[in-house]
């Protein structure tokens, strides 16, 4: 059964030094306010997991929490680049990052593997590109009926998980809705998780489209209102793009990156 | 005209899976012209996504709100791209080479050591592998249209005909390369890419002078239609 | 896009002579309609495929459609056995019927794999028990990353996949909700399918726990309301029990089904 | 007796993946005495379904309405049963032997010509092997009670310790057989189901002749105790 807890307790509970961990979200529902006391309890060497690193991945980043990032697509989504990410790609500050570079069919079989508690997924993937060159966890697999060659990935299993979402119940039943991604994945394929909501209510209403969440596979909720911003939960908030507009100019130096640090903590 | 031409290449009925930016407007705009019946999907899980004003990243409410159907990202990928379900897919580049390959990795030859690190692959392996047809739009210069790609992270047509059909890729690859120029389709023997269409007012030097391989020009080479006054009040509209 | 037709037209155009086909539902939303129909019109060498085969593939069975099941579990859910399907499996009467045997996991993986366009599936699966001897298309592999060994299964590929749903819209967009089973798989995993649905609406009001399937992957849809019956359709109707009891009695001996197969035709 | 003897194995807030039958009627009736907060799983997709009345397949609607969850076939396997997250996996058997090894495919040595051919599988085998114990419902008789299964459609202990953990099952496999006339659990060194408990009113006797193969009993053979007059009616209640 998840137990409610308040966020950085929550947080010091879940995410721990060393961790392989996610704080996953498809554009929608991206667990920045967790993401931010991570920064504040000041954790180090993670191996940080996302399909979309965006902007949260790029704060963790310049704050020097994360040793590597498994990941498909990193990006400031309609703005352009990440410039934390490629300052430390590209010069090691303020830590060098590896990376282990995947393609998001890749990365999302890889979730569904650990959820299945398989210890690889097959797809039709990565052929012909260059990715299986630097990507060491890419290997091909032969059908035992057809002959035909395809593509193994192997399961990515998460230390811990961290997602947003709209609700939970006061038992910790988690509900999310619109675009889910692949937050149920992660969660299952995590030996601990903690989900961020917008608000504890006495009962989940069904909704359209909802994924739940049972409370006994959730090890922590805490209550965050706006837990996403400056993403959002649809049916709660907008998407706040000035922010992410904003964030282009912030993290382009070093100076004015550490000063929205400061800030943070 | 880019966003125009990519529009009209759509036809009605058919599926396409849309990356955000360029290929998401002209994906809209076709939906508000000759192509009402249009499929829109994203990798974010919208199936049928009818936005009414355009979309700011792929996993925006207004994608989720229209939607036919709204599936997980592991489901998008693997029960409607995977099987060949989408007619067309959209796509952008860093780098494109003379055979239809993109780059959105790293520009520079050591992975390791790159001279930019882009964003990476995205699903656009997938796309590039499984769509029946691709499609691309890329600002036509000699840094993006080079001879070979730094890094392949997506195939085209690999090193040349029948490299596709060699790995056993279903889809028949990049169909269509829209510019601010012109066009280029593959040729149907070599499938190196060709200049099929030069739009209104662009010369063929400048095309070539863009181009950072020596660029073939089909002998049926056309000037695109302008837009329509239909089209760019469309377009007006749906970037307001 | 999926074309609006009556029932008999339906079938003619999915189901046709010597196919694979699916008449899927798990429990709720089965399509005796459509099956009955398949009666109707003397389809015979049928590969009938599915999970559950209940009374309607007995039917089927019976009227000697069939030379072939490839199923989990045969029984009539909360009754018994199968008459039918028994004496076909026995006595070869009123045709021998071939049978291909999996367990439920094995089947859903199947399913998964020809939705996803994979020649086949894997789970941890079948491993000591004796179905390995008896079905052919069960096979070991082997993770490539961590040596484990696991089992496949081969893709589940249809000619024609039967399903029965709440609602479509006049485009042909379906809608399916309350226990969904494996049927959105069935209709991806076919080459040519049928969704017959209790109403066609104008348009498909989004609903808790729904499924929809676009109409550019469905071929056909027939209004047959009540199509379900004797099983359910959630929020439409509930299961005649009254039914699968009286079959019990009715598929017992050859003559009273006899009798209830001329009621059919 | 049976019901209430397995009902009362469920501990409450364990997780259980429930057959219909006796199962069901089992499971239900712990969660309205002693275990209230039990998560009931159906193979049908329905996760934490708390029944106000017993539903007469898996497929039943009350499951769905009542369910904390409602997933898909494909996914209550994968990522609910495979994974090892269920903690008890309640089953029943047409045949049963000394190791826990279950049969519901065919009676009769020739499974292409079988003297009864029973259903099938269905989720058993998988539930058998991932399920953390498995509980098993059946009713004693030297036929169902056999020494070797005729066809190993679940697997228990195979052919005694140890075969388990050399197919990599990750399963404590079958912990509990609850029958008519007692209890047995598999004995800790060499797995074979023993006699460790006799319901009221049961003789040994009776047991040891309603059972296939020489059975084993326990020195701390007990007896079960009576249900209680809570447990009767909210069995009564459930029946109804």
């Amino acid at each position: 059964m998840a137990t409610i807890a308040p966020l950085a307790q929550a947080v010091s509970q879940v995410v721990h030094d060393g961790d392989t961990v996610a704080f996953e979200g498809f554009t929608h529902l991206i667990p920045f306010a967790a993401g931010h006391e991570v920064i504040r309890q000041g954790r180090r060497d993670l191996t940080l997991v996302r399909m979309t690193p965006d902007v949260i991945y790029d704060q963790l980043i310049g704050a020097g929490c994360a040793r590597k990032l498994v990941f498909s697509w990193g990006g400031n989504p309609g703005v352009g680049s990440l410039h934390r990410f490629r300052d430390a790609v590209q010069n090691g500050w303020p830590t060098p990052l590896e990376l282990e570079e995947h393609s998001h069919a890749g990365m999302a079989n890889r979730y569904v593997a650990a959820a299945s508690g398989l210890p690889f997924a097959v797809l039709r993937g990565y052929m012909g590109t260059d990715l299986p060159k630097q990507t060491a966890n890419i290997a091909p697999i032969t059908c035992p009926f057809t002959g035909e060659v395809l593509t193994a990935v192997p399961a990515l299993r998460l230390d811990s998980a961290v997602i947003h979402a709209q609700r939970a119940d006061r038992k910790g039943n988690v509900q999310l809705w619109g675009i889910t991604g692949v937050q149920k994945e992660a969660v299952l394929a995590a030996t601990r998780s903690l989900v961020t909501v917008e608000e504890i209510v006495d009962e989940l209403e069904p909704r359209p489209g909802a994924v739940v969440l049972p409370s006994w596979v959730v090890d922590y909720v805490a209550e965050v209102p706006n837990g996403a911003h400056p993403s959002y939960a649809h049916d709660y908030s907008t998407r706040d793009n000035d922010y992410y507009q904003r964030w282009d100019e912030i993290s382009k130096d070093r100076e004015s990156f550490r000063t929205w640090l400061e800030g943070v903590a | 005209m880019m966003t125009v031409a990519a529009a009209r290449a759509l036809t009605d009925g058919s599926v396409c899976f849309v990356g955000i930016g360029l290929p998401s407007t002209a994906a809209n705009l076709a939906r508000r012209t000759h192509a009402p019946d249009l499929v829109l999907v994203y990798e974010s899980g919208t199936i049928g996504s009818k936005p009414a004003t355009l979309p700011l990243s792929i996993g925006d409410g207004v994608l989720a709100d229209s939607a036919d159907s709204l599936v997980s990202v592991p489901e998008i990928f693997n029960y409607w791209l995977q099987p060949g379900r989408v007619d067309v897919g959209f796509l952008g580049a860093a780098q494109l080479d003379r055979f239809g390959n993109i780059n959105t990795t790293v520009i520079g030859d050591d992975y390791r050591d790159p001279k930019v690190r882009l964003p990476g692959a995205g699903g656009a392996p997938e796309i590039a592998a499984s769509c029946r047809e691709v499609f691309m739009i890329v600002r036509q210069s000699p840094r993006a249209f080079v001879e070979r790609v730094d890094f392949v992270t997506s195939l085209g047509f690999g090193t040349g005909k029948g490299d596709r059909e060699r790995l056993g890729l279903k889809g028949r690859g990049p169909q269509l390369v829209i510019t601010d120029l012109g066009v280029l389709r593959p040729d149907p023997d070599t499938c190196e890419l060709t200049l099929t269409q030069l739009h209104p007012g662009v010369d063929l030097a400048t095309a070539k002078a863009k181009t950072g391989w020596d660029l073939r020009v089909s002998p049926d080479l056309v000037t695109t239609e302008r837009p329509t006054d239909q089209e760019l009040a469309a377009l007006r509209d749906l970037t307001a």
